[in-house]
This record gives structure tokens, C-alpha cells and sequence, in this order.
């Protein structure tokens, strides 16, 4: 039976602002999962505290509203202890960027097979807009009351550093790109990073929609010229693969590296970077624990009443003192 | 008996401790083995004491019978704890070591010593030391290490005497052994448990215990006073605290631990790691251990793994858990069975990370923001350590919430004989699930409000059985839901799950109660690992013709309030015995009861509780309660 | 009078509430506001509630005399809360609107509503809702807004009306205001005040202002019941506990202030954001407010920042609380004075973010591993919030200690009157710092061991005094010692600082104690923003003949163990109030005085407690104590 | 009068394991603080948990020996609420890389004119052994009971991604060149990294002191040829100034990326990266606040008990309500 889009929809209002890009999001994911047609008995969805954080409220599948910024430690728990699990984790840019930055870095070394969705707003937006770790250097955002003073970080290159095997950048907006994208990220085998721009109405009033969509850029028919362009499209091939020598390898990266410093006039979007064939967090543990994928901790004790089947005496054999046996 | 061995920390002390005490062990004695240690890697001083008897024992003595040593340092700090009459075994080549060399040792420290020794007339050096000693009549046992070494090397074919320095560490134990008349056999399997898998270590340690057999047969006739001779007995383990947690846990279905490296905790985890693939009845299991990134990740990460259905635990100490506070809360209102197992270290921050004390029970049951039930077990005892593990996990999925388990680095660091772990009596209880067929149609309600505050649980993955988790109050389906009803309901729901738990669990897992013979002349209460030495004391007051008795708390929260009540309330003198500044258990009795305890013996030095020091607290107590309402325990070095 | 205004978040209702209280306030009445909302941006339904009398108000009451909506689910809300006799001002628009259509309303709770106006066979829409008030005697008024925002558009000459449609609320503002005979000059200024330099929005709402008291006069001939009538007063503030506790931080001498967004504690750093640079009597002083990444950096940069001799501190919520506990440790045993302000909101976890509660009382007195002083106070109404920040500043420097200054969500949200704040018997007193000239020879002991435990401060960079800090234990110097004598002397060298303050603080700071005019019939205690409530609901059992007498804790470490056992050792019913589900203070006051609170009066459905029921849980607690020992306060929507 | 090394030690006993490269990181410290001649009363060194932490205790300046983690914070507000202070903070490698990895990241957005230097020693040596984040997949150092699973980071690219504006390497054993590099750092304006290769004989048997001195490879005459050399005596230009385009910047960070990558038979050392002119945090702040830098946090309240001398009604102007007065 395939799966409609109101399969995996709530009926609880929602109560994001009018127009916020979240929607966008919301519909890319939801469409992207009913697609791909997931049982979504078996999809769990994470996401930490912050407007983007009432997603999984939204969506019908499992959902996990975790605490801020703790969203990918909660999901990659979820995974290990389960690898049949469809996992896909959702952060704020605050949330994941900022207080989560430890984690968002760790998680890149592990390469767990799950997707990392990041909606990455430039704002604070439920605690009213101070500005988030991705707002640039000197911008002053609605409710700000000074321009910041922090650098804004770039996401594409903390996920290249920190090891990520998947990173992406898409537009919420853009809901056939985004949905496109999400889809790609939940087959890749390892952690997948998507980035969404997404317009805040509220309290970002710099990257709004009507910039990203280039709406005070009118080309000579007097049509919008978008600043979003997928790079993808204009020919960058994400693709790193064992194959490939440490020159080829390295010239893509400087290529991401590149593509990931745009911005202003042409914002490029889709997937910069996937490498194939690295070894998941899974695989590694399968090569220490035998069983562990067909056996994993959440299959091995079963409900009820039981008795304790583990041999005790063999396992607590080096222990024993056998007194006078000597 | 008891006997100690010291040396810097990383030249081998561990495991001449291991050695002795499982040879000791093998004698079909019992043991009881403590270790003391900087938070240093290599060359600062770190001891061991093995206490050894015929009957069961369940704690440290302040006196030693025979003292190992092979440096100078050992001897500077522990000599004077020899008892009169006791040995000391010393390294022939330090006497003329002066006490001004050992920088080891604080430089005040020094300068007290080399007063004391130039004020009775003796050079501020080992001699002095050991002279000392012998005007107390003490048997000093010279040992020409260096001999002994070169004898061994010849014997087994090893021109590299450098290859050799660590058997030092054996020929230490085995004078002792000789001298204490311990079968060499035991001696010789011991070491060949310690050093499994390394033949030629074992070989080479093997022949130097024949070489200071040898030695000591030649040497010293005469007898030394203490004698250990084997006698019959069942199996047992010899095991640390830290162990029996490990065991509890992959016993009790623990199938996922997290972790981040932390004094006392991290040794639970590397054994675990260690046993990560183990028998069961009907093939394999495994255990997924997982160095987080921090103690966040640690505990977020096993609540992740605890909403697939695993049974997951994260191990920590002090520091470790203040990290984790947050992520417990989220546990809290989620009801997400987790299990914390806690090892207490002398706080506050950093502290003394590898020194006990019991200065976080208040801290665990307070801690984080709001309130939510918890439920926080304390063991007493290395075996109170297994069994209590079990009960962590079957607490934490009956009744749907963070479980933490209180245990101290006294306990995850003594080593000690018990009887083999019973599992007969041992269920794992998964408590109110979700039934695998339910109406199509009926929504999942993950937080349904009922009667006992237990809602039928599902787990990530189950089919149908889809469910919303908040760190928001939320509505029965787990949805956010500020409205107040629903808020005032949600809280009861959640707090009533803690007056379940109170009528569920039997009296005898929340308390142990050990009564006088007759009426009480004074009711001890206290909890952790000051069980042992208060055990041992009420032996020694009965001699004296006190009775006392004892109540210890296993449980403290939901806290047994009604037990505590009508054993306390009859009281004639009670007295707190627990290892901090505040006497925390106290407060949380007065707390609970409105008891204000009358005595208090506390201790904070870092240092486990000797029998000797509580004893002659207890009495004084007993004799001058006026004037021992607080008595600080200082005994340890 | 109790006015109301309801609407959807982020519509301006919070501007129309302050353009209200303002223009009350300057005619000379005291004002009381406070601000429900959902933990939501924009769209979910939020309301003010305005309380106004001649003489000074400290708390909210349940009935509403006039309420101001212009939509439908303020109706649909608030209407059943009118008193008999009141007012509504509503949206002539949304008379039709049926209550299923709401859907920002819960389904439940919309299907209840339906099924009650059914019974009483009106209509299921606000017409019916309207229906149901106007036979309890209340007062409607239909107002034509998009008529009156038409006209205001034409006379300041703005065509596009979807421009105007924010001065709706002006208009509900005025509306209100010419009911109640509010000089519209007052309006007019509030609104001059609070649209501070936005001239053209300035035009706008003062023309729509002069629109709806035309409207109001043409229409409404006849009295509304209520009547506001200037009188005499002084300047006053209006202020909420957020600007109070940014206010006390400046003049106490605060210059750096950390925090990580949260709610309901960032719009203090907000407001010192926005004054950072600020006059002084001899030139210009600033304060630096850094963001950081987390809490953990937050209380961490703050602590490094007071060991230069900053006053510094971090302010957040529980979840940001938990994240700091560690932190907070190290300052303890590193004897750092840091303050942090604590804003206490529903818990746990994430919990009701926009609501009140006062559940943190036992976490934040047990924080952190071990053991170390802390000072606790706790502020209970929004004067107190500015004299303590300021106090909580000199006890941290005076005791070198981290200070959790306690106040809510009802305070930092609360908007009232209070008279401008006296610092003239302020001092900013740092406490023993070091000498500028020393002997060059001898070393600075940063931890020297003091009779009162309190050693001379020098701080980072200056000249001679270098020291060290560990979280380790330590000895003089600062650097690592795990000695058990240290130990021992280093423990009860900090913890005797708790002593020292508390013999140094004047009882008045520990504790408010509101006596009864006779022997007391009821002996309340309570703490923080419950106050207020109490306050009035004694002055109403007064009249009941029931005499009542109030203790006040404002100090919960060191806890003023002998005043408090002094005022209730003689009470004849004692009662906690308490807005949390365990009644924390009154386990408190168990823990340190052994008395049992008899009563407890409990609130944890997030909203404050309202003067009406407390009172009659009060009146019934008197009448009834058995019946009534726990009571839970459930009011507020 | 000039400072001699003896001043700035203290006489305390040293506990690192003979060996330890962290011998060669004090001693490199110490003689550059003698070499600057700086101040040691405006000296502030903050050190993280791990064995590198008690360093601070050897030397004679102001020690803050802070928690596990965290060294960056308690060092940024320290140096924020006093800029005259010298900061130098110290971190182990699970310290600073590990559980302060979030910190790491944000301490590089503020660039506070201060330096960092990192004791790299692949494992967590004061809990015993475990592996630290910048160990390799894969490699199992003497106390790991199985091979390790996750990904090491690489600092340098870390750093690069955060923003930092000095990125050195630097090897414990070199002291010259540790000496040196910490010199330079010190002088950098903004934040400087120092990462320090740091033999742990005790716990990684790995990266040794004889591995990175190359002493299984010798040459023809049978001298050791070690595998950690200078890239800026290879001639790498670690500059990047605002005078630079683009392009130029890019051909450089390129060029690092491929530099941070060697190891094993090469191993650079050296400043990699130095930006010259970006503001500072402390800049950006006197932006805001004019009297920042002439009157901080620290200076502002004088000891003892004074009246505040805020003006209190101006401050309050705004919120006051002149009743009966409109
Ligand atoms: C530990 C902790 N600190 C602070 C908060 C308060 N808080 C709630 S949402 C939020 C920021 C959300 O920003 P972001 O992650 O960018 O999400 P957005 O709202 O923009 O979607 C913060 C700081 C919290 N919930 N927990
Ligand atoms: C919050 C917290 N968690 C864990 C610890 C235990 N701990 C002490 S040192 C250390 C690791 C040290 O490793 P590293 O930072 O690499 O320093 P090194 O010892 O290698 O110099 C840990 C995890 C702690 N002190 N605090
Ligand atoms: S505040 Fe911004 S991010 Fe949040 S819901 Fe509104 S528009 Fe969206
Ligand atoms: S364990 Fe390693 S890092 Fe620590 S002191 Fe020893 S050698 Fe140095
Ligand atoms: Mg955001
Ligand atoms: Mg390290």
C-alpha cells in the first residue's frame, strides 16, 4: 500500500509563523519519506529545542523532541542500540551549530547511517532572534541590538573537517530540490549533513525569502533572478570514491572548499561532497561484535518475566578462586 | 592479618596485591583488599592493604602486620602503622636513603619526619626509620633485592637484569608469603592468573619466588608471628567493586553502556568492553560499549538506545554526572527507563579523583531542574553491588524512569573474596509493555494516565505503536500540551509512579536492618560503604557490652520513610556514620521524617572508614554523646 | 479593577498591555500585569491580565472586570472569567466564528466548550459565547474595528490599510480606557513612551486612540461600573523583575554578564545589551554582556572573568541551570564570588518554558558533586529583586562564593509600579582583598587558612600576588594536595565561610516575618513570588476574624535554622505555600529544624497563584486542617 | 632585569611519567615567557584536566588548573574582563578536541587576542589510556582491548573551519621550534592555535618519541631520519593578509589542507596558516563600547566599600512613570 502524504502528517495545528521556511522543510521531509515509501513504523525522527524542534510533532512517525542541542547524541543512541532503525535527526542552527558543535563534530567521526537535517535559520527564533553561529560577522538581524560580533561558522567545512561521508546544502523553499536531496541523504550509507537555508520572516530580515529568491534582482523580462543555484546541476560531481587517487580526491575538496565560501550574489545549493565506500560506525562494530546486526541490544532481551540466560560462571571464569585446588 | 605493600604508582604494586591476595585466597582464606593512589599516572606512592582472615571480613584495620616494601618512600609512610611485633620487608640497598631525597613526599611532611626521628636521636634517614621501627619490636626482614634479581635472571637465562626490575614487585609478595608460610604453590598459580597469556613473564616470576622462598628458608628460621595456614572452602570470586557492576550488568540484560573515561568509573566500562561478546544459554550475546564524546553525549545517548527497548546504563563519577543532570531531567518527564551507575569520588569539581567519599547523595536526589520521580539505590557492599545492579534496571523499566545507582570508589577499587553471585532468585522484569495486538484504529497513548502512574511502554520501531517524546509537558500521546489541566495531571502521573514503586518494592530491598541482642544501646544508620567497618564495630562494642544496631538504607529515594520512622523513633542514641562533611543521610532523615539524628560521625578525608577509628567513635559516642555530637574521622594515609 | 486584554502571540498584545498599565500609572494608580503566553512565536493565544487600585497591589486575582479582545478565542477563553456585572470589548467581526473553527485551541477543550453552550441551548460561536455572558449581566461592547481602523486611515491619510491593522490593538487600548474614564492624554503619552522614536507608528496609534474615544462617547452614554480616577503620586517605576535584576546588576557593580538565550531569563541580558554603556557620577562605565555558545561557557567565562576582579555573573532558566552545576563547583572549591541568576519556569526538562514555578529550591541547594558553600537567596517581589541582585553581588565577594540568586517566570514577566528604587544605603562592599604592599619574600597564600575562612583576595594580573587555582583540592597555594590532613583542613576552612555569613547577615536579610495583630490562628511560610498572594490573602482572612502571621525565607543557604525554628516552634498550624508539586521549602525546613510543616497549599499548573484562591485554600486549611493537608491551587488559563 | 627560567618554575614535584613529551611542552613554554620577557604578574596560564593540566602548577605565572573541557572559557573570560592579561591556555587533546570540542570551535568565531596550545598525545593519558579524538581509526594503542572505531579529527583543518587565525603545529621534543612557534603565537594578535605532537610513552606506543624522530629508518651513515619536519624552513608562506585576493587566500588554504593531511613518513610542522589584520574580539567590542579598552570590566569598581556611582535615574529614565505630569 502505497504511502500518501497524509499517512505522515499529524493533525495538530501548527504553529510555526506564517510563512516560515519550516513548512518547507516539513513538506520536503514528509514527501521525500512517503516516496521512498519507508515503512514509517520504522522511521524515527529526532530533533533538539527551538522552533525547527516542533517538526516531529508534525510528522507521523516516531518523534523524538529532544533537548537542545543533544539531538544527534539521542539519535545515534537510537541507531546503535537499533540499526534497523530508519533514523533521521533534525537540529536548529543554533541547536546544532552552536551548543551542539561537540556533538555535530564527534558524530562526523563515527559516520553512523543516518541523516542529519539541519534548518539553519541564522536566528535564535524561539527565544527571539538573537543570532545563531551561521549569522555572518556584522549583520544585525531584526531584534539584535548591536551587529554581531561573532564570526558566522561555515557548515559545509566544519562537516568536511569533522568527517562527515555526506554533506548537502539545499533551500527550504525549494521543496523539489530539498525533498530530492533528503532522499539522497537517507540512501547514503553513512551520516548524511543537510543544510537548509531557511528563511525566517520573524526575525531574520537579511536572509529573507524574497533575497534568497533574488527579488530585488529582476533580469531584463523583470523576472526574479534566484541567488540559489544548484551546483549540482551546473556540473560539480560530489562523488569521492576508494578508487580515486589522494590528487583527485584533494582537488574535489578544494573544490567544496570553494563552492562552500560563496555566497551573496550566488548561493550554491545541492550536494557538495559524498564519499562512498567508507566503512559506517556499523560495519565497525560488526567486524568487533559478530552478531551485533542481527542481534542487536534491542533484540537480545525479551519482554516479560525471565530468568537470565547469560552463563555467569564462564564469563566471571577468570575471577573464581578454586581454594585448595591448586 | 594484614598486610600491606606500597610502591610508586606504575612500577607493578597492583598486581604484587592481586598476587598475594588471590594466593592468600587460594589458601581458602578471605580477603579484603584496598588500594590507595594519587590521581597520577607514574611515580607518586600508592599502597595496597589486604586484610586476611578465617572468617569473612568487611573492612580495613589501621594496623599493619607485615609491611612490603622495596623503596624508601613506602617505608617513610607506613612504618609507624606497623604494629608492635609485626615485620617489615625492606630493600636492603635504601637504609642509607635520606628522608630530604624522597621529593615524593610533601616538603612539610619531610621536615615533621626528620623532626621526629633527630628528637628521638636517630638519622633522618631509613635506618632511623627502621631503627625506630626495631625499638618497637618489629621483625625486620633486610631483603638484598638486587641479589635476588641477579639470581633469578642467572636461573632463567637473562643477561638483561633491566628486563628484570619488575619481578622486585614478586620478590616483595614472596618473602612475604614465605615468611607468613604460605604455600608456594598458591603463590605460583597466582601468578599465573595475573599475568595469563605473558609465559615468559610468568616463568621469570615464577623462579623468582623460588629464589626468595629459598631466601627466606635460609635466612629466617625463626618464626614470624603471623601464620596464614589454608583451610577447606567453596569457590569464590575474587572481585572488585567495579567488577560485581560490570557482572550485575550483562547478567541483568544490560546490552548497551556509554561512557566517558572518568576516575573511578571507566575501569566498569574497559572490563565490560572487554567481555563485549559472552555466552548465553541459547548461543551469543553482546554488549555495545561506547566512549562518547562527553558525559552529555553519554547519557543522551543511552536514553537514545533505552527507547529501542535496550537496557542501557551509563557509568560516571562526580563530574561525569553533573554533566548529565540535564539530560536526566529529560529521562524524568519522558519516563524513559535509564540506569546511571554513579561511583562517588571526594568532591567538590575535580576534587580527590581517586579518593572516596559519599558527598553526592543529596546532589542525585535533587538533581536537575523540576520535579520528576527518580529512584536512587545505594549498595553497601561488593555484593550489595551485583545484586543492586539487577534490581537498577528492573526498577528503571517497571516503573519508567532514571534509576541511579550509588556506589563509591571504596567499593569499585576493594577487591575482595565473596561466594559465587546466586541467579537463581534473579528475574529480569521488564514491567508494563504494550501488547502486541491492539485495536487498529486506537492511538497509541505512550502516556496514558492510569491509576499507578505506569503507562504501557513501546519501543521505537514497534509497529503501530508510533509515539511522541517531549523534554515539553505533554499530553498523553506525548505531544506538547501547556494547558493546566493536563500539566497537573501529567505531574501526578509522574509522581505517583514513586508511591508505586514504594508499595512494589519488599522492606527488605529498601533497608537492612541489623538488630542489637537486646534492647539497643545506640541505633546506627547509615548507607554505603561504611556498612562493612560498622558491622565489624558492633562486634567489638558487644565485647564491651553495647549493643547496637543497625539500620542501613538502601534505598534512598522513594525513601523508605514510614521503616526509618519505626525504627528510629524508639531509639535511644542514634548516630549517623557517612563518608562527608554534612552527613547527608542525616538531613535527608530529617528531612523525611522530622528524626533529627542525634550523633554524627562523618568522615572526609578521602580515605574508606577503618574498623579501628569507627569503633573507638562509636564508643566514645556511647560513653559521651554530649560531647561527640560530631566526630570527624581522620584515620588513612 | 482587573482588566485583561487578550490576542494571538506576536499581534502586539503585549504593546497594548503596556500602552494600558502606563497610562494607569501615570494617572496616579498602582498597577499589577502579568503575561500568559504559550511557548510560541506567533499565533498561539497569549493575554495580559492589569490589575489597578489606589493603593498598592502585589498579586493577581482570578475575575476580570473588563475584558479587551479582538478575537475570537480571547472570547472563547476568557469570557466565563468576567465578573458578573464586568465588561467585554470585542470585534463586532467575529460574533459568527464558530468555536470548532479555533483550532489553536486544543480539540478537547474546544469540544467541552461546544457541548457547554449546547446544554444551555445557545449557539456553539461567540454569539453564543456573548449570549452566555450578557445573561450574567456583563457588559458588551461590539466594536467595529476595521470601521474605526477605515477612519483612522483617512485621517492621518493612509490608504493601505493592511498597514494599519497592528493598531487594532491601540484601538482595543482606547476603547477600554474611554470606558473606564481614562484621561486620553495619558494614553497618549504611553503610547509616545512605548513606540519610543517610531514617529509615524507615534501618528498612527494616537490618531486611532482619538478615533476610539470618539466611539466610545457617541455610543456608550451609559456608566461603565468601573471608573478610574486620578490621584496624587510620586514618580514611580514601571517595571518588570527582568529590568529590576538588570538595573540591580549595574548599580551593584556588575560589568560582565554571560548568558546563552533562554527563556524567561534573556531579556535581562537583552536590556543590558541595550544599556551597555551607561553614565556614571564621574564619567561613563559599561558593561560587557557576551553570548556564548552554551551555559557551560557561560558560568565558566564568567567565573574566569571574576577571578580579574570582575563582578560577573551568568543569567539563564533550569535547563540552562543544569548545564552550569559543574562550573559552579569549580568556583566553589576555588572560592570564586560568581553570581547567577536563576529564573525558575515550569519544569522539568524542557518542561513550560513560558510558565512559572518554583521547583527549583532543592536542585539549585544541592547543585554539583560534593560539598561547598553556596549562597542561596531567594527574591519575593520585584523590589526585592533589585536590593538582592545587589546584595547577591556582595556576598558572593564578601564569602567568595558562587551566589544562586532565585527568582520566576511570574516575576521577570510581571510589569508593576514600585516606587523608584533608594540605593542610598547601598554599598558595594568587596570583601578581604589583598594588601597592595606585602613583604616582597613571602608568598601569597591564596587559601590561607582563616579563622573566619575567609581569605585575602588578590585577583589576576596583580603585581606580586600570583596564585594558583585547581578544581583538585589544594592547599594555600592553590596547588594540587590530596593530603587528609589538607583535606580536612581545607574542607572545614570552606565550609566555615557559611558560618561566617551567617552570623554576618542581619536577620532582616534572612527572612521577612509578617506578624498576626493578635496570637496567630496560622503561621504561613513561604518564599519567592508567592509572596504577594500571601500578603493580600492574609489582609482578607483578617476579616475573617482569622489572624495570620507570615515567615518569609529569603535566605535558603545558610539557612536561618534558629529564626525559622524560632517563629514556628510556637505556631499553632503552620501552612507552606508553595508553588512546586512537593512543597521544597517545607522539606527544607524539615531537613534543618526537624519540624513538620502541618499544611501545604501547592501550585504547579504554571500559572501564579491568584489572591482568590488562595484565600479560600487558606480559609479552608483554618477551618478544616485535616482535610486540607494538601492542598493544589489549579487556577489561571 | 631580565627574566631566567628559574623565575618563572616553580619548585613543586613534577609527576609526568619520565619521558613524557610534556617535559619537552613546559620547558618549551617556560623558556619562551623567559624569552618575551613579558610580565609573569600579567602572566595567566589556564590548563584543562589530563595529565597536560598540572603544568600550569610547574610554572611560576597565575595558574588556573580549570575543568575538563573547558579551559578555552574559563580563559576567554578571563581575558575578556581584563585585555591587559597575557593568556595562554593549555588543553590536552581529549580536553580540548574531545569534550571541549564545541568550545574549540567558538572560541575560533570570537578570535581573542590570545594563544592555545594543545598537548596532542592521541590518547586520554590521565584516565589511563583510552583514545583520545585525534588517534586514527583503526590503531590500537597499548591500553585499548580493541582496535579504535572512530575517525581522528585533524586540528588543523578544525581550527581552519573555526576561523582561527594562527594555526601552528609544533613537536614536543623540538623544543626549539615548540619555543619559537609559542613565541610567535603569543605575538599573533587574535587567536592562536599551537598543536604539539606530544609523545605519551606510557600509554601510546604508536606515536613514540623514536617514531617521530624517525629512529626505524636511518640513512646511509645510520643516523635517525626523522619523520616531523619545518614547513616553513620548505619554504610554506603561512600568510594571509586582507591585501591578498581571493584566489591567493584560496591557493593557500589549499595549500594547508593537503599539508595537514601528510603523515606517517612526513610529518609538518610549522605555522601553517596566519591571517594579519583581522579584528580582534576585543576590537570588535571597543566598536560598541569606546571605553572598553581604557576602562574594562576588571578596572571599574574599586576595592573596598564604596556607594555605587551608577546614575541610577537616567539609567532608569525610561521605565519611570511621571504620574499627573502629561
Ligand atoms: C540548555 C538550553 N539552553 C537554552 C535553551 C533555550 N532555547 C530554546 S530554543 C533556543 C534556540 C533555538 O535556536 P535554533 O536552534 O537556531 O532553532 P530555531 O528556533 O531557530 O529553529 C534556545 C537557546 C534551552 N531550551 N536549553
Ligand atoms: C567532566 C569530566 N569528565 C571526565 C573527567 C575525567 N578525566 C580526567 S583527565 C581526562 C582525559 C585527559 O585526556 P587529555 O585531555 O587528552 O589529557 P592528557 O591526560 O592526555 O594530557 C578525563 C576524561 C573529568 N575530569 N571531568
Ligand atoms: S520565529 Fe522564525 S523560525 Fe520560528 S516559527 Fe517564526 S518564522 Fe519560523
Ligand atoms: S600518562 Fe602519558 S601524557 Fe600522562 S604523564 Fe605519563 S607519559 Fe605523560
Ligand atoms: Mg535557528
Ligand atoms: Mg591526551
Amino acid at each position: 500500500m502505497a504511502l500518501k502524504l497524509s499517512d505522515v502528517r499529524t493533525d495538530l495545528f501548527n504553529d510555526w509563523c506564517p510563512g516560515c521556511g519550516d513548512f518547507g522543510i516539513e513538506a520536503s521531509l514528509q514527501m521525500a519519506l512517503t516516496e521512498l515509501g519507508i515503512d514509517i513504523n520504522r522511521v524515527v525522527l529526532f530533533s533538539g529545542i527551538g522552533c525547527h524542534g516542533k517538526i516531529v510533532h508534525w510528522t507521523n512517525t516516531f518523534g523524538i523532541h529532544t533537548l537542545h542541542g543533544r539531538t544527534l547524541a539521542f539519535a545515534q543512541g537510537a541507531k546503535l542500540a537499533n540499526p534497523e532503525l530508519e533514523v533521521v535527526a533534525l537540529g536548529g542552527d543554533g541547536d546544532g551549530y552552536g551548543i551542539g558543535a561537540g556533538h555535530f563534530v564527534h558524530a562526523g567521526r563515527r559516520n553512523i547511517d543516518m541523516t542529519y537535517i539541519v534548518h539553519n535559520n541564522g536566528v535564535y527564533g524561539l527565544t527571539k532572534g538573537q543570532a545563531s553561529p551561521t549569522q555572518r560577522l556584522g549583520e544585525q538581524t531584526k531584534s539584535l541590538p548591536q551587529p554581531n560580533i561573532n564570526n558566522g561558522i561555515n557548515p559545509i567545512i566544519l562537516a568536511l573537517s569533522a568527517g562527515y561521508t555526506f554533506i548537502a546544502r539545499s533551500y527550504a523553499f525549494n521543496t523539489r530540490h530539498l525533498k530530492e536531496t533528503i532522499k539522497k541523504a537517507i540512501a547514503h550509507k553513512g551520516l548524511a549533513l543537510v543544510d537548509v537555508l531557511q528563511p525566517c520572516p520573524t526575525y531574520n530580515d537579511i536572509e529573507t525569502k524574497a533575497w534568497y529568491d533574488g527579488e530585488d534582482r529582476r533580469d531584463a523580462s523583470g523576472r526574479a533572478v534566484p541567488r540559489v543555484y544548484d551546483v549540482n546541476m551546473k556540473g560539480h560531481d560530489p562523488l569521492v570514491s576508494k578508487e580515486m587517487d589522494e590528487d583527485q580526491v584533494d582537488k574535489k575538496i578544494q573544490h567544496v572548499f570553494r563552492l562552500s565560501k560563496e555566497w551573496g550574489d550566488q548561493i550554491p545549493i545541492g550536494i557538495f561532497y559524498q564519499e562512498i565506500g567508507t566503512p559506517t560506525f556499523e560495519d565497525r562494530i560488526s567486524a568487533r561484535i559478530p552478531s551485533y546486526l542481527q542481534n542487536p541490544p534491542a533484540k537480545q532481551i525479551p519482554p516479560g518475566t525471565t530468568k537470565s540466560t547469560v552463563e555467569l560462571e564462564k564469563l566471571s571464569s577468570e575471577l573464581t578462586v578454586q581454594a585448595n585446588n591448586v | 592479618m594484614n598486610w600491606k605493600i606500597g610502591g610508586a604508582q606504575g612500577s607493578g604494586v597492583d598486581s604484587s596485591a592481586r598476587i598475594f591476595s588471590r594466593a592468600v585466597a587460594l589458601a581458602g582464606l578471605w580477603v579484603f583488599g584496598t588500594r590507595e593512589y594519587y590521581s597520577n599516572i607514574k611515580g607518586l606512592h600508592s599502597y595496597f592493604e589486604v586484610r586476611v582472615d578465617s572468617n569473612p571480613i568487611q573492612c580495613k584495620v589501621d594496623r599493619t602486620s607485615l609491611l612490603a616494601s622495596f623503596d624508601a618512600e613506602t617505608l617513610i609512610r607506613h612504618a609507624t602503622t606497623v604494629e608492635d611485633g609485626g615485620g617489615i620487608v625492606y630493600n636492603k640497598g635504601v637504609t642509607e636513603t635520606s628522608i630530604e631525597k624522597v621529593d615524593t613526599i610533601n616538603k612539610e611532611v619531610r621536615q615533621e619526619i626528620q623532626q621526629r626521628l633527630t628528637d628521638k636521636g636517630l638519622k633522618a634517614d631509613i635506618s632511623g626509620i627502621l631503627e625506630e621501627s626495631r625499638r618497637r619490636g618489629i621483625h625486620l626482614y633486610p631483603i638484598p633485592y638486587d641479589d635476588l634479581v641477579a639470581q633469578t635472571g642467572k636461573r632463567i637465562g637473562e643477561q638483561q637484569l633491566s628486563k628484570l626490575t619488575r619481578i622486585i614487585n614478586v620478590l616483595a609478595v614472596s618473602v612475604s608469603s614465605a615468611l607468613l608460610g604460605i604455600d608456594k604453590r598458591y603463590i605460583d598459580d597466582s601468578i599465573r592468573n595475573v599475568f595469563s597469556g605473558k609465559q615468559r613473564i610468568i616463568d621469570m616470576n615464577i623462579t623468582g619466588a623460588q629464589v626468595a622462598y629459598e631466601f627466606v628458608s635460609e635466612n629466617y628460621h625463626e618464626q614470624f608471628p603471623y601464620k596464614i595456614t589454608p583451610i577447606q572452602s567453596k569457590d569464590r570470586l575474587f572481585i572488585s567493586g567495579n567488577e560485581a557492576v560490570a557482572l550485575g550488568k550483562l547478567v541483568g540484560g544490560c546490552r548497551m553502556q556509554t561512557y566517558y573515561p572518568i576516575t573511578p568509573a571507566s575501569d566498569e566500562s574497559e572490563f565490560l568492553e572487554a567481555h563485549e561478546n559472552f555466552d548465553v544459554v541459547d548461543g551469543k550475546n553482546s554488549i555495545l560499549v561506547v566512549q562518547t564524546e562527553d558525559e552529555i553525549a553519554a547519557i543522551t545517548m543511552a536514553i537514545g538506545a533505552a527507547l529501542t527497548g535496550t537496557r542501557a546504563s551509563a557509568s560516571t563519577s562526580g563530574p561525569g554526572f553533573s554533566l548529565m543532570v540535564e539530560g536526566m531531567g529529560w529521562s524524568g518527564i519522558n519516563e524513559v527507563p535509564v540506569v546511571i551507575t554513579l561511583y562517588s569520588r571526594g568532591g567538590p569539581s575535580t576534587g580527590m579523583p581517586t579518593r572516596t567519599e559519599q558527598g553526592d547523595l543529596k546532589f542525585v536526589l535533587n538533581a536537575s531542574h523540576g520535579e520528576f520521580p527518580r529512584i536512587v539505590l545505594c549498595s553497601g557492599d561488593i555484593e550489595e553491588c551485583f545484586y543492586d545492579t539487577i534490581r537498577a534496571f528492573n526498577y528503571a523499566e517497571k516503573y519508567q524512569l532514571p534509576v541511579i545507582h550509588l556506589v563509591d570508589k571504596a567499593m569499585a577499587n576493594t577487591n575482595v573474596t565473596v561466594n559465587p553471585f546466586d541467579t537463581k532468585y534473579i528475574s529480569i522484569e521488564r514491567g508494563k509493555l504494550v501488547q502486541e495486538h491492539k485495536d487498529q484504529d486506537e492511538l497509541y497513548r505512550r502516556f496514558k494516565i492510569t491509576d499507578d502512574g505506569i503507562s504501557p511502554r513501546a519501543f521505537l520501531g514497534m509497529s503501530g505503536f508510533r509515539f511522541w517524546n517531549t523534554g515539553d509537558e505533554h499530553d498523553e500521546l506525548g505531544h506538547i500540551n501547556e494547558e493546566p489541566e493536563n500539566r497537573v495531571n501529567m505531574m501526578n502521573k509522574r509522581m505517583r509512579k514513586l508511591e508505586t514503586a514504594d508499595t512494589d518494592i519488599p522492606d527488605r530491598e529498601k533497608v537492612n536492618f541489623f538488630p542489637a541482642s537486646k534492647t539497643a544501646d545506640i541505633t546506627i544508620v547509615s548507607w554505603g560503604s561504611s556498612k562493612g567497618a560498622i558491622l565489624e564495630a558492633m562486634k567489638l562494642l558487644k565485647n564491651d557490652s553495647i549493643e547496637a544496631e543497625f539500620l542501613q538504607v538502601r534505598i534512598a529515594s522513594p525513601f523508605p520513610t514510614e521503616l526509618v520512622k519505626r525504627q528510629l523513633s524508639k531509639a535511644k542514641l542514634t548516630v549517623a556514620v557517612e563518608q562527608n562533611y554534612s552527613g547527608q543521610m542525616a538531613s535527608l532523615i530529617a528531612e523525611k521524617t522530622g528524626i533529627i539524628i542525634d550523633n554524627k560521625i562523618v568522615k572526609y578525608n578521602g580515605r574508606p572508614i577503618s574498623l579501628n577509628e569507627l569503633y573507638a567513635a562509636l564508643k566514645n559516642t556511647f560513653e559521651k554523646p554530649e560531647e561527640n555530637r560530631r566526630v570527624v574521622l581522620t584515620s588513612g594515609a
